[in-house]
């Protein structure tokens, strides 16, 4: 299997207000192979949508200092200005964001959205951009599509936001999608269905994923390897079946615990990772 | 040329070196005329107009500032000066080709006259309180009759234009009058005696006027005027954009600008193709005055109290001597004007009494009339009154003429000097005029007249108590003082003598007085300032309106 | 060295510090000029009103560091008039009498800050000799202390009727957008009607109706008032715009899902998101103001002569002849632009500052 | 729809308002057209009061409104006291000179504005947004008039452009492509001088309203899905930064027959500029009402199509 | 007719009771006539006893958070009543909505827009004490930064704006805010969506603390049905604009009535299915 995307000793520091810096990332290093999904999961604040920031060069210089190297299809992205990168974003890798709502415009159309991105990267009329955004937007699952892309985001619910998200990021093809908790909005059975059009895409199309949930059956439905973090490091990596059923970390143990609430029940004393 | 001299036709011969035919003038004015017509015109660019497209009986050459023969190729008047008959020239036609006869001039007074049209003209053409008469004699003689002798009477027929009956009448009958000849109206409806004729009208833009085939003048050589063959007027509204565009060479003739527009222009003189002319002193006077009505029934009891000092002379002789005319000639005017002392400017050489003392400027001398009038100062410097008040007024401009402003600014400092607080208050003219004339309610205000004719006649208002521009204290029952009593008797009894050296005697009198008793403190007179471009032919410039354009039909481009 | 390297590829903490330090910078560039301002007194060499009447539109004063035989002056000087009769207008002659540069000299009295009574100025030279470091006007005044002077009025002119017309617009734009329906109908509907009345006859009807001493005081408070009455209308609107957007975000629900009043909702969540617009509408106020001056001088309801103010010092550039031929009267309007330059400056670091995201 | 018809029927009640304030505003100042004859020694008190009344001055308030009310029924809009003519046509052919010159600066200046202004956030603090900076807090502080008497001079002594003026002599004459070309070559200079009046400010709203925005997340979502940084600017930001735009745009519409005044003076441009100075000096009180009404009437409009697009552009405005 | 739950009846007075309740939402372009009109919920009837928790799952889209923000007063419906502790909401003015609103605080699905970006987390945190003038300035800070702690975020980041948060750390400021003033129901949508396990564990903790405490109600709009199961006392379930079941939560998983309830049911797999069947 090819390598697609190889991070070595990625850093990210966010400047606080006033003069403090958060280490975000520490010396991250992974890769993801051709058609492969590598989960990472991670207790909340640990780092994973800055690595997935950082991977698309997002971060700008006066919000964080990014420092590494993030070779992908074995150039450096680091390297590149804005042009090249953007040249990336969208068919090399995409990223389908945690906050939907603050990711889509609030004034602009839902099926505008979805048809600039695919504006963006083919050079196709406007009006077939729009055509094929409906039909992007009908993949993900949605039954009234009509309604849904003459909406303005405010006024979708919070799941239906999130698979405009999807069906954004997806719209081009993209080699590497980067999912940040792609299915945290959506009832067992939506998710069901976003699950099976990810695992689809990933058998046929040979797309990789990067994909980062808290869920651990969304991990197992999808992923190959688990990735997990803790206060910007990396503490564990695995096929996700040997993780999930050795853990060797604590916080793998405590991330992929099942029944989480049956502790609350039982009172147990948890051991905060911050 | 086309038109060729008719049998019978009389056409006036002109002085002045014959020029070229053909060619156009461009002239630029400050806002566009309102009307084009004459009995109704007020503002001087539509005057400015109207000057090119008509004529008058008896009209005053400008250059020389006598009268001469205009529509009337010769006149009479009877023993008592009560009558005139004029001699009308024949076979003068209007410029759509109609012939002019008496008819059209007891049309056109009879329109003058009228008080349902309220023509300004209306006024001057009264003597003593009644209308002048107008009988046709025949068709080519008319005779005035007046109320009582006139001096000025063969004045009075400058710039009355002569109106086509033949087109008027039936509005005036229709009683539309006031609506004809606005300039709405398409070009073939104007027909009048002027050299030139409206060719076209672009509201905002500009009015071309073209040369006037029947026109009744000609040059020493015989050769009909005018040499031009067209006029442009274009509207350029504000000064610095006329004087930019006429040092450009986009337009021609300039007149009535500042003393340091001249100044710009001058530089360049040589190298541009026009040159300027500093005529010297027009017939303006700037002039400082009190407010000396009766307030006691205005309320005023502030401005009442002030006016001790106002009627006092010594207080007025004081000013007047702590004024710097100099001074104001050079940062006003750029050294482009000249001090005066009374009413008459040393343009107006006819009239001027050289005999009025032009004392220079003297604080010395002005503390010292002040000291006899009683006033004394505090150890900072300021002036108190015999009461003890501080000596505190203000003087009232108008907002719009920055170089009163500027003058009343000198005033400010010079009389600071003596230890007076002078406040300048630049108002909007009407509220200005509506203070001088109305509520009275002012304690000093600067101002400027400008005479329409160097004659002592045309100011009859300004001197005579009774008048309604007696600035400081207009429409009085009867004369306040004696010496504006006296006033009163020099100015009626010029106006009904016929003899210029008798007259004279009596207006220097008049001069006299006022430089004397100082109802209004005279300051300077601005020069007039005209420039034209070398290669209009015949410029020959004067002082009196309209500056410039006067001998227009003379005018031609090499 | 490292710092520098940091600073030259912007990627260093550095940044954020010269965002600061820029507003530092321009505040401190913004105080020293509103100091010497405020100390006109002090550092202009004459006084504002005294007329030269020899001398209308001299050039600026040359001073000299090297004298007649070529030695080098320990201290600068300048050379006294040559009095000879009038001199034309915009050219000084000079004499070859040396009059040196005094610091600290004894001059025309002034006051600080109204109060205290001075002579001493930071600089002059011994009469007959003047010294107009930018010329002066068509009265032989000194520009350069009526620059200073006229600063005093005319920023305080500019900045208070700049706060008064947002502060209208703040409250009346505010309280239309929030409420909207009738309330927004009145209030927008009044502020067209207030645009559109000719107000120039408002003014002339104001001035005529004044008494005729009224101090310089009274005439400044005119001023001021009049200024930002005319400009609240634009503020007004441009907050409503911004506010009836504003209210409907769904942080304003929260507040107010916690029972928050309406005067904390606008106070606290929707107005603050008009900072930018309201800073740039301020800021772009001011300079119209002093410049708004020229228009109200021209009613007569400018500071009156012989106060000097920045609109009186920019109306003089305005006539052609004063333009072509004395450039020395461009002097205060080169002083006033960098002053601006910096206000803006200023502005922007603070807006930079302030600057969160809207969603 | 039913908003529209409200605020129609709303427009109309301030128009009428307008009008009945500034009579009254007029009515104010002191002294009315004929006052200063009254200081021509040769015209006397008589025959002013005459042509006070020929014009009806000397009636009261209510009844002159009501004349003035009928006029405007009749399309006339009263009788100009300076021309002698009824208003409406005198200002008709002016305001569309005017409308030429402001239509086409307008156009010309929020272009521009939005470009610079779009320009310059996006690469603040590098030196084109600071030299940018500089220019435009120059321009505004450059009186308007110094501004237009230079661009008069540069037009005289380059000889490039005509000096004043709308068409040249012989227009009539011109062939089609000749009268567009002499209309653009008059239109140039007066156009150039509103743009540089008009644009700083405009540029600063821009600048700043667009600062505001482009950090907003969305815009790095935007940037993520790599749509072009031109399409992001212009799609994404400008439509969320539009919202104070969209006001001065308002502002900009209402201003089509005022804001050119003082180029119009300077540069002679044959519109509504000159003719209204001239009448508002001499208190030619039916010109100046008219003026104010047809003025009300951009106003309104402006304001109008400002809330309209407000709420066509931001969904999340409501206005009922 | 809705579904009624079979427990509870006649134990208490509800807190919460609502009936009838609508909600349509109007979905139309400026200046067209065309309009879409979407109907969110219709005729949703529920009631929570005090110190019960129910929970609403049910499809996306369905209308869960708009009832949610209608109960809390943020959108009118369009028909039917909201009774708290026997006091008609809809009713209310003034100083009555002022003292009923401390009483229902929600925490909202989009926790990063109802965070206003422009203050500080310390400042967010102690908002509603603020509007609800309680404590002083330094009380509620203290308050604040104990707020903070208990859901799990560092007091030193007190300063920081709710933009530099990451989207877990967001929504448990969103927690600790809603918590600041002790209400009797807390609507909680979607609030523990983005967390990891064992931060839902110890909010979860924390949130049955103070149940346990006082009586608090809460109103859990949650998709994770694992959760819903261990938390609930009873469940609704959302299809479509209306509630298609409603029951204790215990008979619910056992015996779903709807065809909807029971799709959802079986759609929830554990991970050592999904892992047989992957290997298979
Ligand atoms: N713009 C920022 N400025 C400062 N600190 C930030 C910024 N964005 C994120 N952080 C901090 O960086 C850390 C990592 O944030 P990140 O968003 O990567 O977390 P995450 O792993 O995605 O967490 P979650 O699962 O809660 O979304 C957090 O502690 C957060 O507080
Ligand atoms: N302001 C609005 N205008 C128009 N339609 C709206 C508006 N708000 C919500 N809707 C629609 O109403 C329906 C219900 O939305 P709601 O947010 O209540 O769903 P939900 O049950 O919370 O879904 P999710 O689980 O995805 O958050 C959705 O179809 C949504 O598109
Ligand atoms: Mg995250
Ligand atoms: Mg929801």
């Amino acid at each position: 299997m090819q390598v697609l995307l190889r991070v070595k000793d990625l850093n990210v520091s966010y400047r606080g207000t006033g003069a403090s810096q958060h280490d975000a990332v520490q010396n991250v290093s992974f890769e993801i192979g051709e058609g492969e999904v590598l989960g990472l999961m991670g207790e909340s604040g640990c780092g994973k949508t800055s690595i997935a920031l950082a991977l698309l060069g997002l971060l700008s210089v006066e919000q964080a200092r990014v420092s590494g190297s993030i070779q992908f299809r074995g150039e450096e992205l680091l390297a590149k200005d804005a042009r090249a990168l953007r040249a990336i974003r969208g068919t090399g890798i995409s990223l389908a964001f945690q906050e939907p709502e603050l990711a889509l415009s609030p004034v602009m159309k839902i099926r505008d959205q979805v048809a600039e991105v695919i504006h963006a990267h083919n050079d196709c009329a406007w009006e077939r951009c729009r055509a094929e955004a409906e039909l992007a937007l009908a993949r993900v699952g949605f039954s009234d599509v009509r309604r849904i892309c003459s909406a303005y985001a405010h006024q979708l619910s919070g799941g239906q936001r999130q698979r405009v998200v999807l069906a954004q990021a997806l719209a081009c093809k993209p080699a590497l999608l980067i999912a940040d908790e792609p299915a945290a909005a959506l009832d067992a059975r939506s998710q069901g269905e976003i699950l099976a059009l990810l695992g689809k895409l990933q058998r046929e199309s040979r797309i990789s994923i990067l994909l980062i949930s808290h869920a651990p059956e969304v991990q197992a439905t999808l992923a190959d390897r688990l990735m997990v973090m803790a206060s910007g490091r990396i503490v564990e990596q695995g096929p996700f079946e040997q993780l999930y059923r050795n853990p060797s970390h604590a916080c793998t143990q405590a991330m992929l615990r099942t029944a989480a609430p049956a502790s609350v029940a039982a009172d147990m004393d948890f051991e905060m990772v911050t | 040329r086309g038109f060729t001299a008719q049998a019978g036709e009389e056409r006036m011969l002109t002085e002045g070196a014959p020029g070229h035919a053909g060619g156009r003038l461009v002239i630029a004015l400050r806002s566009e005329p309102k009307t084009l017509n004459p009995a109704l015109a007020l503002d001087e660019p539509s005057r400015d107009v109207i000057r090119c497209l008509t004529a008058d009986l008896i009209h005053i050459n400008r250059g020389s500032l006598k009268t001469e023969p205009a529509l009337a190729k010769s006149w009479s008047v009877s023993r008592d000066g009560r009558q005139y008959t004029l001699q009308l020239r024949h076979g003068v036609r209007f410029s759509d080709g109609e012939p002019f006869s008496a008819d059209d001039v007891t049309f056109s007074f009879r329109v003058y006259l009228d008080d349902k049209v309220d023509s300004s003209q209306r006024d001057l053409l009264l003597v003593g309180g009644k209308p002048i008469t107008v009988v046709k004699v025949n068709d080519f003689a008319v005779r005035f009759e007046l109320a009582q002798p006139y001096a000025a009477a063969e004045r009075l027929f400058d710039s009355i234009a002569i109106l086509p009956r033949h087109l008027l009448e039936s509005g005036y009958r229709a009683g539309g009058f006031a609506q004809a000849w606005s300039l709405s109206m398409p070009p073939g409806q104007f027909a009048g005696l002027g050299p030139f004729r409206l060719k076209e009208y672009v509201a905002g833009q500009r009015v071309v006027l073209e040369r006037n085939p029947y026109y009744w003048k000609a040059d020493r050589a015989g050769n009909q005027l005018p040499y031009l063959n067209e006029v442009v007027f274009l509207f350029v509204p504000s000064e610095d954009a006329q004087v930019i565009r006429f040092q450009s060479g986009d337009t021609d003739v300039l007149s009535r600008f500042s003393a340091d527009n001249f100044a710009v222009l001058q530089k360049q003189q040589s190298r541009k193709g026009y040159h300027l002319d500093d005529l010297g002193a027009g017939l303006e006077y700037n002039f400082l005055f009190f407010n000396m009505n009766d307030l006691a029934a205005k309320g005023l009891p502030e401005i009442a109290n002030k006016q001790t000092w106002f009627q006092d002379l010594r207080f007025r002789q004081a000013v007047s001597a702590a004024i710097d005319r100099e001074g104001i000639v050079r940062l006003v005017y750029s050294g482009r004007a000249t001090p005066i002392w009374d009413q008459v400017t040393p343009g107006n050489k006819l009239w001027l009494d050289e005999k009025i003392a032009r004392p220079a400027r003297s604080l010395e001398r002005a503390r010292q009339l002040l000291q006899a009038a009683g006033f004394s100062w505090k150890s900072d410097g300021a002036l108190l009154d015999a009461r003890g008040d501080h000596v505190e007024f203000s003087i009232l401009t108008s907002s719009s003429n920055a170089q009163r402003t500027k003058i009343a600014t000198i005033v400010q400092d010079d009389l600071s000097q003596l230890g007076m607080t002078v406040q300048v208050v630049p108002l909007e003219f009407r509220a200005m005029v509506d203070r001088l004339t109305n509520t009275y309610n002012y304690e000093a205000a600067l101002m400027g007249l400008v005479s329409g004719d160097a004659d002592p006649t045309s100011e009859m208002n300004v001197w005579l108590s009774s008048g309604e521009t007696h600035l400081w204290h207009p429409r009085q029952e009867k004369p306040a003082t004696p010496w504006e009593a006296e006033i009163d008797r020099l100015m009626q009894e010029q106006l009904v003598t016929l003899d210029y050296a008798k007259r004279k005697s009596l207006y220097d009198r008049v001069q006299e007085i006022v430089a004397e008793d100082l109802p209004v403190i005279c300051l300077v007179s601005p020069n007039i300032l005209v420039g034209a471009a070398n290669r209009v032919g015949n410029f020959r410039p004067a002082i009196l309106v309209p500056y410039a354009l006067w001998n227009i039909e003379q005018l031609y481009v090499q | 060295m490292h710092y520098f390297l940091q600073r030259i590829r912007g990627f260093g903490w550095t940044d954020v510090l010269t965002q600061r330090q820029k507003l530092v910078w321009a505040v401190v560039a913004l105080s020293a000029f509103c100091g010497v301002v405020l100390l006109a007194g002090f550092f202009a060499p004459y006084d504002f009103a005294a007329q030269d009447r020899d001398m209308p539109f001299a050039p600026p004063t040359a001073i000299h560091f090297v004298a007649g035989g070529g030695r080098l002056q320990v201290r600068p000087f300048v050379y006294g008039p040559r009095d000879s009769s009038p001199i034309p207008v915009g050219a000084a002659a000079d004499s070859d009498q040396p009059y040196p540069l005094r610091w600290f000299v004894r001059g025309a009295p002034y006051k600080i800050a109204g109060v205290f009574t001075s002579r001493v100025h930071l600089f002059g030279v011994e009469k007959p000799a003047r010294m107009f470091l930018m010329g002066s006007d068509g009265y032989g005044r000194d520009q350069f202390s009526r620059f200073l002077f006229g600063g005093q009025i005319s920023l305080l002119a500019g900045l208070i009727a700049a706060i008064f017309s947002v502060s209208v617009g703040i409250l009346a734009g505010g309280i239309a957008g929030y409420y909207g329906g009738w309330i927004d109908e009145i209030l927008m509907r009044g502020a067209e009607l207030f645009l559109a009345l000719p107000w120039l006859y408002l003014l002339f009807a104001v001035r005529a109706a004044l008494p005729l001493h009224i101090s310089q005081w009274q005439v400044f408070l005119l001023l001021v008032s009049v200024m930002g009455l005319i400009g609240w209308t634009r503020p007004a609107r441009l907050i409503r715009g911004v506010v009836l957007s504003a209210k409907e975000r769904n942080f304003v629900l929260a507040a107010r899902g916690m029972g928050a009043s309406d005067a904390y909702l606008l106070r606290r969540h929707v107005l603050p998101q008009t900072y930018a617009v309201l800073l740039t509408q301020f800021t772009l106020l001011v300079p119209q103001y002093v410049l708004a001056e020229v228009t109200l001088t021209f009613l007569g309801l400018g500071v009156g002569e012989p106060m000097p103010s920045w609109g009186a010092l920019l109306t003089s550039l305005q006539q052609y002849s004063v333009l072509s031929s004395y450039w020395w009267m461009f002097l205060p309007a080169l002083l006033i632009i960098p002053f601006f330059v910096v206000f803006y400056a200023a502005a922007d670091a603070l807006q930079e500052l302030h600057k969160t995201v809207p969603l | 729809m039913k908003y529209l018809a409200r605020r129609l029927v709303h427009s109309v009640l301030l128009l009428f308002g307008i009008s009945v304030f500034s009579f009254g505003i007029l009515q104010l100042a002191p002294g009315d057209f004929f006052t200063p004859i009254r200081l021509n020694p040769q015209v006397s008190a008589h025959t002013v009061a005459a042509l006070r009344s020929q014009y009806g001055l000397d009636k009261p308030f209510p009844i002159r409104y009501e004349h003035w009310l009928r006029s405007v029924f009749r399309g006339d809009f009263g009788i100009s006291f300076a021309y002698g003519t009824p208003v409406a046509p005198l200002l008709a052919v002016r305001a569309r000179n005017t409308l030429l010159l402001t239509g086409t600066a307008l156009l010309v200046a929020w272009l521009l504005a939005i470009s610079f202004g779009m320009w310059s956030a996006a690469r603040r603090g590098k030196w084109g947004d600071r030299a940018g900076g500089i220019a435009t807090s120059s321009l505004l502080t450059v009186p308007d008039l110094v501004l237009f008497l230079a661009m008069l001079l540069v037009a005289v002594r380059t000889g490039w452009f005509p000096t004043g003026g709308m068409m040249s002599a012989g227009f009539e004459d011109l062939s089609v492509g000749g009268k567009v070309k002499d209309l653009a070559a008059h239109l140039f200079l007066p156009a150039l001088g509103l743009v540089l009046a008009t644009l700083p400010p405009l540029v600063r709203h821009v600048r700043s309203a667009m600062i505001e925005v482009l950090e907003a997340p969305f815009v790095r979502a935007a940037r993520a899905h790599g749509i072009s940084e031109r399409r992001v600017l212009l799609r994404y930001a400008l439509p969320v930064a539009a919202n104070p735009l969209l006001t001065l745009f308002g502002y900009s519409i209402a201003g089509m027959l005022s804001a050119s005044l003082l180029v119009e003076v300077v540069l002679s441009w044959p519109g509504i500029g000159p003719f209204l100075v001239d009448a508002i000096l001499a208190k030619d009180v039916y010109v100046v009402v008219g003026a104010v009404m047809l003025s009300s009437v951009f106003l309104v409009a402006g304001n109008l199509v400002a809330d309209a697009l407000l709420f066509a552009t931001d969904p999340r405005i409501r206005m009922d | 007719m809705s579904p009624r739950p079979h427990s509870n009846i006649g134990q208490f007075e509800p807190l919460l009771r609502v009936s009838g309740l609508s909600k349509e939402y109007v979905q139309r372009r400026p200046f067209s006539r065309d309009k879409i009109t979407v109907n969110a919920f219709q005729d949703v009837c529920l009631t929570i006893f005090p110190g019960k928790t129910l929970a609403v799952v049910g499809e996306s889209g369905a209308g869960k958070s708009s009832l949610a923000r209608c109960i809390a007063l943020l959108e009118r419906p369009s028909a039917g009543t909201i009774e708290l502790a026997g006091k008609n909401l809809l009713g209310l003015n003034g100083k009555e909505l002022f003292a009923g609103r401390r009483e229902v605080q929600m925490i909202f699905q989009d926790p990063s827009s109802a965070l206003n970006p422009r203050l500080t987390a310390g400042e967010i945190i102690a908002e509603p004490l603020l509007i609800q003038r309680e404590g002083t300035k330094s009380q509620r800070r203290d308050r604040a930064l104990q707020l903070m702690e208990q859901v799990g975020l560092e007091p030193s980041w007190e300063r920081k704006r709710p933009l530099e948060f990451s989207g877990g750390q967001r929504q448990r400021l969103a927690i600790a805010r809603a918590l600041a003033l002790g209400p009797r129901l807390l609507i909680l949508d979607e609030a523990l969506s983005n967390l990891d396990a064992a931060n839902q564990a110890l909010i979860l903790k924390l949130l049955q603390e103070l149940q346990a405490a006082h009586p608090l109600s809460f109103l859990h709009i949650s998709h994770d049905l694992r959760l819903v199961s261990e938390f609930a006392d009873d469940v609704a379930v959302m299809y479509q604009g209306t509630v298609v079941d409603w029951q204790n939560t215990r008979s619910l998983f056992a015996s779903p009535e709807h065809s909807y309830t029971k799709e959802l049911l079986a759609s929830v797999r554990s991970v050592e299915s999904i892992l047989l069947e992957r290997s298979a």
